[in-house]
């Protein structure tokens, strides 16, 4: 039985790192630089998945935002995970951005996006 | 004004980068000298926070006016003011450099930009060496990677291929660094450095600090491409304008050894570091992998840039070998390699601009008679050559000497086998280049011709003189260096 | 390439496991982020700063350093796309 | 490439909604104090609107509205304002972006004074958000040709 509490009380926590690790396979092993870029973005999602979790609390808590008659921290939820993370998703925001940009400098000048096309046509170039 | 220093060091460079863009659109020629002032103001701002901690001890700077764990603190010790010093002087001869370089190998209308984006690098370095928050260094971590990726991009052909590379494998470390914030503060609930250091001792036994430990030290060593994780540096610094390689070089490495130091040291204790973790032996046989292969791999490049970046992957083999022996002699070398090779770096990679400047390429088998054409510049690539190999009277011997006596100190006789034979295999590789610029007979048509003297313009000459004249200075002064600022750095319990 | 992905995903998926064994459990009130600097950002916001919305008192005063970065990686985001995109006038 | 279709729904559609969105943006942004919101969500709702007009409509329709170098200059603008904030906490006492000092330029105590400094610093990030959004947006959908080439 304390298997399944141990599993059940920390579950956000699997989830994380399922999506993390399936970003992260997407980011190295994925021979498409598009594909990469999604599993970088799903990789990032990850971890701002990770940071919001740790900001809940149970037994009622509410959204960080004061109302009437209600000043005790244990009745809002934690508002300094929600702060970083809303700082690391601009922070992905853009580097999915300048990444979308470099590929679109590599598409203009190989036409395609596939690494092994394009390292086939580097090749090509070296020997002519 | 004097404790405002610490952080109009980031604001200035930052709103003048901003405000580089409406000037650049109505006179794009003012790009330039606002770019060098912006950087001599950095210069001058650093020099007062160095004498401030020197004078009267360590800064705490509380931005917004909250107090550090509520609020983020601008904390300045020892080693940061060491470390601002040398990024800021760095930033300014770098920018002196730029003008001649990049008008000729970038497009016109991508100038004022690019003046902007490196005052934004510069900001984001010198804001992660001034700030004593976790999450704040991630930030400004991000404005530097991202700065550091468009630098890069807009270099040659390959340069963008090179680019992607090397953002996935930034972001990855990144991410890896974010993700051991977020468990130091699932356990701890701050990121201040400093509470961090007072919560984080009762807590070691946890499972949790371990993986943070584990995931900032991968992280971090991606963004310093230490060995086995070095593959996108080579690339993107070769491909790269050859202004951005030289501050790219010079800087980004070395800032990423210095947040190593504060996490290993700072946030960790050392006790922590050395003794509960077998850091010494991982670390320290991953820099000498490091070493010898960079050393080995610069060898049988032809290209020179190619083989300067290799080079500096040895380099941080060094720079990490230092801090892993866990021991004064090695951490004092250490940061003093950390000055020393960004000054060597930029000097060599300004003389491969200069080459590409005059020449055209950097191939290392056509640079014959480059001494008669280009000798002021043959002479200071001398200069910084030999400081890399670590030959006495340059700076390049002193932290190498150090670096040697910690490895004594802690028995690891391996690691001092391998400090010589790095050198050695340094200095082959200089020597092949010294050897084709000398004594190689030219086989161009042009035997008969003596080559005309034939400099490149003063903008770029100066920088690359002041730099190789420091290498000697810094050599002079290196007693003094470490008394005055090193000394002071080193962590307790060594 | 695949299996050396394969292998690096094993290695980070097991340490991640591990470590999640000393984690406080999912909405735990006294785990440590939710008991040691944020009960004062809820109880004295609107003392400090006379602001209801936490988030954004947090975001914009006491982390304003923070933001600040933030608003600066996105400028340098957009001024990076307009570099790299726009095509000279001869391309 | 985004090409122009000509079709009423679409045009009647966005342009009953853009105002609609951009107002919304305006409350998002003025009113982060006391409901979830704020600089970033607010700008992001205007950028949004922007991106609207370039799906319905052409990029050379919403350049008209907004030129490049215009949107160049509010990015700049953004960010000066905060920063510009930052530094003028610092010359009137402070620390750096310590809003409680502003009270000595404003008519407010100085509580109320950070209350407005938070206010001053997310128009800036919603200014700046706004530009770049737009600025990432058109540089991508367009491929950065220069203005006056886009279709």
């Amino acid at each position: 039985m304390d298997t399944m509490d141990f599993i059940i009380g920390k579950y956000n926590y699997w989830v994380y790192i399922v999506l993390m690790m399936i970003g992260f396979y997407a980011m190295i092993a994925k021979n498409n630089f598009a594909k990469k870029l999604v599993g970088m973005n799903i990789f990032q999602t990850a971890i701002i998945l990770f940071f919001i979790s740790t900001s809940s609390k149970t037994g009622g808590a509410t959204i960080p935002i004061i109302q009437a008659g209600m000043d005790k921290a244990h009745q809002y939820i934690n508002p300094l995970p929600h702060v970083l993370m809303l700082t690391a998703i601009v922070v992905m925001v853009s580097t999915f951005g300048v990444a979308l940009a470099v590929l679109i400098m590599i598409y203009r000048r190989y036409k395609t996006l596939e690494e092994d096309e394009i390292m086939a046509i580097l090749k090509m170039e070296k020997q002519i | 004004m004097n404790e405002q220093a610490s952080i109009l060091i980031i604001a200035i460079p930052l709103l003048v980068s901003v405000l580089n863009i409406p000037i650049g659109l109505l006179k794009r020629s003012l790009c330039y000298p606002l770019t060098v002032f912006t950087t001599l103001s950095c210069v001058y701002l650093s020099f007062v926070i160095a004498d401030t901690v020197i004078n009267t001890g360590n800064i705490s700077y509380h931005v917004g006016g909250w107090e550090p764990p509520w609020g983020i603190e601008v904390a300045i010790d020892h080693l940061n003011a060491y470390m601002l010093v040398i990024i800021s002087f760095v930033s300014f001869v770098v920018s002196i450099y730029a003008k001649n370089s990049i008008e000729k190998e970038l497009l016109p209308d991508r100038i004022i930009y690019f003046y902007t984006i490196y005052l934004l690098l510069v900001t984001g370095l010198l804001g992660i060496l001034v700030t004593g928050d976790l999450f704040n260094l991630f930030v400004f971590l991000e404005i530097a990677s991202l700065a550091g990726y468009a630098l890069v991009a807009i270099g040659e052909d390959k340069a963008p291929l090179a680019t992607f590379n090397y953002i996935i494998m930034g972001t990855i470390g990144a991410c890896f660094y974010l993700l051991g914030v977020g468990y130091l503060y699932i356990v701890t609930g701050t990121l201040n450095i400093a509470d961090l250091t007072r919560l984080l001792p009762a807590l070691y036994h946890s499972k949790v600090v371990l993986a943070a430990f584990a995931f900032f030290v991968v992280g971090v060593a991606i963004k310093i491409a230490l060995f086995p994780l070095h593959t996108w540096l080579p690339d993107a610094y070769t491909h790269a304008p050859s202004t951005v390689s030289a501050f790219v070089a010079a800087t980004m490495t070395k800032v990423g050894a210095y947040v190593m130091i504060r996490v290993m040291f700072t946030v960790f204790e050392p006790n922590f570091t050395l003794n509960a973790l077998p850091t010494t032996e991982i670390l320290g046989w991953v820099a000498s992998a490091a070493m010898i292969f960079g050393c080995i791999m610069a060898l049988a490049q032809t290209d020179l840039k190619r083989m300067l970046a290799y080079i500096l992957v040895a380099e941080v083999g060094y720079i990490v070998m230092g801090v892993s022996v866990g021991n004064r002699a090695g951490f004092t070398g250490s940061v003093l390699h950390i000055l020393n090779d960004s000054f060597m770096m930029v000097s060599l990679f300004f003389v491969a601009g200069a080459i590409m400047y005059k020449e055209g390429h950097r191939n290392i088998k056509n640079l014959s008679n480059l001494h008669k054409k280009m000798p002021v510049t043959m002479g200071c690539f001398i200069i910084a050559a030999i400081s890399m190999v670590g030959v006495p009277p340059t700076a390049g011997f002193f932290s190498k000497w150090y670096l040697i006596h910690g490895a004594i100190n802690a028995q690891k006789w391996f690691f001092v086998a391998f400090l010589l034979l790095s050198s050695l295999m340094v200095a082959a590789a200089f020597f092949r280049i010294i050897q084709n610029i000398f004594f190689q007979p030219s086989e161009s048509h042009t035997t008969h011709e003596e080559p005309v003297r034939d400099e490149v313009p003063c903008s770029m000459l100066l920088p690359i003189v002041v730099m190789s004249i420091s290498l000697l200075v810094i050599g002079f002064f290196s007693g003094q260096i470490i008394d005055s600022l090193i000394q002071h750095a080193v962590p307790k319990g060594f | 390439m695949k299996f050396i992905a394969f292998f690096a995903i094993l290695i980070t998926g097991f340490l991640l496991i591990y470590a999640t064994v000393d984690m406080p459990d999912w909405g735990d009130p006294n785990s440590p982020p939710n008991s040691h600097v944020s009960p004062r950002f809820i109880e004295k916001v609107i003392q400090e700063t006379a602001t209801p919305n936490m988030v954004t008192a947090v975001l914009a005063d006491y982390r304003g350093y923070d933001t600040f970065g933030e608003t600066v990686v996105i400028f340098t985001a957009g001024i990076i796309c307009l570099m790299l995109l726009r095509r000279g006038s001869d391309g | 490439m985004v090409s122009r279709y000509e079709n009423v729904i679409i045009e009647t559609v966005s342009r009953l909604l853009i105002p609609a969105m951009q107002l919304f943006g305006l409350y998002v942004i003025a009113h982060g104090h006391g409901s979830p919101g704020g600089g970033f969500q607010g700008g992001c709702i205007l950028a949004a609107s922007f991106i609207l007009m370039v799906i319905a409509y052409d990029i050379k329709e919403a350049k008209s509205r907004m030129s490049e170098n215009l949107n160049t200059i509010l990015c700049c603008a953004g960010v000066f304002i905060y920063g510009g904030i930052g530094l003028l906490c610092v010359i009137l006492g402070g620390n750096f972006l310590d809003y409680s000092v502003l009270h000595k330029v404003l008519p407010v105590d100085p509580v109320k004074a950070r209350y407005m400094g938070i206010f001053g610093v997310e128009i800036g990030v919603g200014i700046a958000v706004m530009a770049v959004m737009v600025s990432i947006f058109l540089n991508i959908a367009s491929g950065g040709e220069h203005e006056g080439a886009m279709k």
